[in-house]
């Protein structure tokens, strides 16, 4: 049900020629996968599907979309040959999937493997009851700092290209009158938003969050703040090079941890080094990696805007 | 009751995709994509109170706030590339730079 | 007074499924922009909160009824201001309300 | 039958928005539209991923006294952290696109190839 309005979307989303129409739709696409996810009781990314897809994401189309304008044009293109290609590509795909587990199958192999004891002896050993996190920054930390380093490195790409040039306004629209409205909303909203990115973070443990989901949501926050408000204010509130600076922070936070338990003789990124307690430990271990990430995603998420959103529209 | 309401749910969001790929102007879509969220909120409450998901009411609370900023993205990105299209006879607001 | 909490909670969910499914083919069978949004807006703004107060009697006392009361405030605050916001520019890029019945004949026999 | 159908169904979805995306990222000719279908592309492994993850009636692996079936919590992690990797590189890919429009003046991949052929032409043949 959920999935053939998924392909519906898809299907729209790929004949208009409107790019923002495209766009939105693709929200709309993407809050239905995270519909699909909670359905699937991965809550955790639907959770980070919601934030990033219908929020971030979205965001960052349209901010391009600004700069590179929003018609597409129209092309005489004969679909035949990709259409062969994409057909026999997905005939090829479902016939060797027709081997497949059956969905749902508690004895498929990829759950006989290592998720039984993610699962039994998780929430003893570093004393979550939520196994994401746990996996996600204990058993898979390499994974995890790995991928934290490719959000880091993103950031700075996005900067070699577009540069930290100087804010440009948006130019204001209409009057003050038109604005009023949503900024008095978004005033009482913002440190509603934010609270909640911090519980996200440090709740992480126990409930659904964590630290990719809180970067995201807390960059979503003052994207909204600089949406209303405009960008000097935002710098005001927090600027370029500070947001660099926390970007890496967030990497070393992760890093130093992985060192000091290689320092304390554990292997590298082995939490129960950081107290005497090794559950204690890794529970701390946690939560500082957590943050790391966290403090990263932030940084990088507000920066890549900042970056998209202060570039000048040329002609 | 919570069955009836999420059999009305889908079918709204039906109707309101319907909207969302017809929709003549921008702001159509704009206003099925707000619409849509909601609805997103709606059947998450309802389907996570019914089916026993857990913490359901977080990942709802956080799509009320995304929604939110995506509509209010969405209009402000929209009016900074819209200029090109306004007629001038037609909006009579202040000339945009 | 659980079958009365059941009843008054029904009667919410009933009445918000009833607003948002009207509020959604309102969205569709309705002739111009604005009168869409009309529907659409009114509708969600009412409809959500009943939904969700119907679910917070349902759930009784407790963390998650918070939060689902945040949500209700959330909405309540969120809704009007985004359809405000969507009415404005709507208006400012030129599109205009249908005031004339000769042209709503028009518009709709064309769409 | 019944069974494969209702066994395979959410891989075939996948499999099938994945080829969406596909065509997207083939045929068509706008760049911003060709991230939009690798965007989609995403999406539909990460549905996979989620659907090999699930075990029926199982519950959000969020361990809880009582509850003894849980869903793998492996590929949520994977997916999880893919999502914001994702974005980030979509957000490379976005400014390479802005910077591709600033110096074509095109984001369409035929006027793009236009002009590099007339930029060939131009520099004359002793490069080749």
């Amino acid at each position: 049900m959920l999935l053939s309005l998924l392909l519906a979307v898809a299907i729209a989303a790929l004949r208009l020629r409107d790019l923002f129409a495209v766009v939105m739709l693709f929200g709309i696409y993407s809050l239905l996968t995270a519909l699909f996810f909670m359905d699937l009781d991965a809550v955790d990314v639907a959770f980070t599907e919601a934030a990033v897809g219908a929020g971030v994401s979205t965001i960052l189309l349209l901010a391009a979309l600004r700069l590179v304008g929003r018609y597409e044009k129209p092309h005489r293109h004969n679909p035949l040959l990709p259409l062969v290609v994409v057909c026999a590509t997905g005939a090829a795909l479902i016939y060797g999937l027709s081997d497949a587990p059956r969905f749902g199958d508690a004895n498929a192999p990829a759950q006989t493997h290592v998720a039984p004891r993610y699962l039994s002896e998780g929430p003893a050993e570093t004393g979550l009851p939520n196994v994401v996190t746990a996996v996600l920054a204990s058993y898979r930390g390499f994974d995890t700092l790995g991928e934290t380093v490719v959000v880091f490195t993103a950031g700075l790409a996005v900067l070699l290209l577009l540069g930290m040039s100087s804010p440009s306004p948006i130019p204001d629209f209409g009057s003050e009158d038109d604005q009023r409205m949503q900024r008095h909303a978004a005033k009482g909203l913002i440190p509603f938003i934010l609270l909640y990115a911090l519980y996200v973070q440090f709740h992480g443990d126990f409930g659904a969050g964590g630290g990719f989901q809180a970067g995201v949501i807390f960059a979503a926050g003052l994207v909204l703040y600089d949406l209303v408000l405009g960008h000097l204010h935002t710098r005001q509130v927090i600027q370029d090079g500070l947001l660099i600076r926390l970007g890496a922070l967030g990497v070393l936070i992760y890093g130093c941890v992985g060192l000091y338990s290689l320092l304390s003789g554990q292997p590298y990124l082995d939490y129960s080094a950081l107290a005497k307690d090794p559950v204690h430990g890794q529970h701390l271990g946690i939560l500082l990696v957590e943050l790391g990430v966290g403090l990263t995603v932030f940084s990088i998420i507000t920066l890549i805007y900042y970056a998209f959103s202060a570039r000048r529209v040329k002609a | 009751m919570l069955v009836a309401t999420l059999i009305a749910l889908f079918l709204s969001m039906v109707l309101i995709l319907l909207r969302a790929f017809a929709g003549p102007s921008v702001y159509d879509r704009v206003l099925a994509v707000n619409m849509f969220g909601t609805k997103t909120v709606l059947v998450i409450a309802v389907g996570g109170y019914a089916l026993g998901w857990t913490s359901y009411v977080d990942v709802a609370l956080l799509y009320a706030m995304i929604n939110f900023i995506g509509t209010i993205a969405v209009l402000r990105f929209f009016e900074a590339t819209a200029p090109e299209q306004a007629t001038p006879d037609e909006s009579n607001g202040e000339p945009r730079p | 007074m659980n079958l009365l909490i059941d009843v008054l909670s029904g009667l919410c969910l009933l009445a918000g499924s009833f607003l948002c499914l009207t509020g959604a083919i309102g969205l569709v069978r309705l002739p111009d922009m604005f009168c869409r949004l009309h529907a659409a807006s009114l509708n969600e703004t009412l409809g959500t909160p009943l939904i969700l107060l119907g679910l917070i009697l349902q759930v009784g006392l407790t963390l998650t009824s918070a939060k689902l009361a945040l949500i209700v405030l959330f909405v309540l605050a969120t809704n009007p201001t985004a359809t405000h916001a969507m009415s404005r520019a709507a208006l400012h890029s030129g599109e205009r309300p249908i005031v004339d019945p000769e042209a709503q004949e028009k518009s709709s026999s064309k769409s | 039958m019944i069974d494969t159908l209702t066994g395979l169904f959410n891989y075939w979805v996948a499999v099938i928005l994945m080829m969406t995306g596909l065509y997207v990222v083939v045929a068509q000719n706008n760049l911003v539209k060709k991230l939009v279908g690798l965007g989609l592309f995403q999406a539909s492994i990460f549905i996979f991923y989620i659907s090999i993850g699930k075990v029926a009636g199982g519950a959000p692996p969020i361990i809880e006294p009582g509850v003894e079936l849980y869903s793998n919590p492996l590929p949520h992690v994977l997916i999880l952290t893919a999502i914001v990797v994702g974005v980030a590189t979509t957000a490379v890919g976005l400014s390479l696109v802005v910077r591709i429009s600033e110096s074509y003046g095109s984001v369409e991949e035929n006027d793009i190839n236009q002009a590099d052929r007339l930029a060939e032409l131009e520099t004359g043949d002793d490069q080749a």
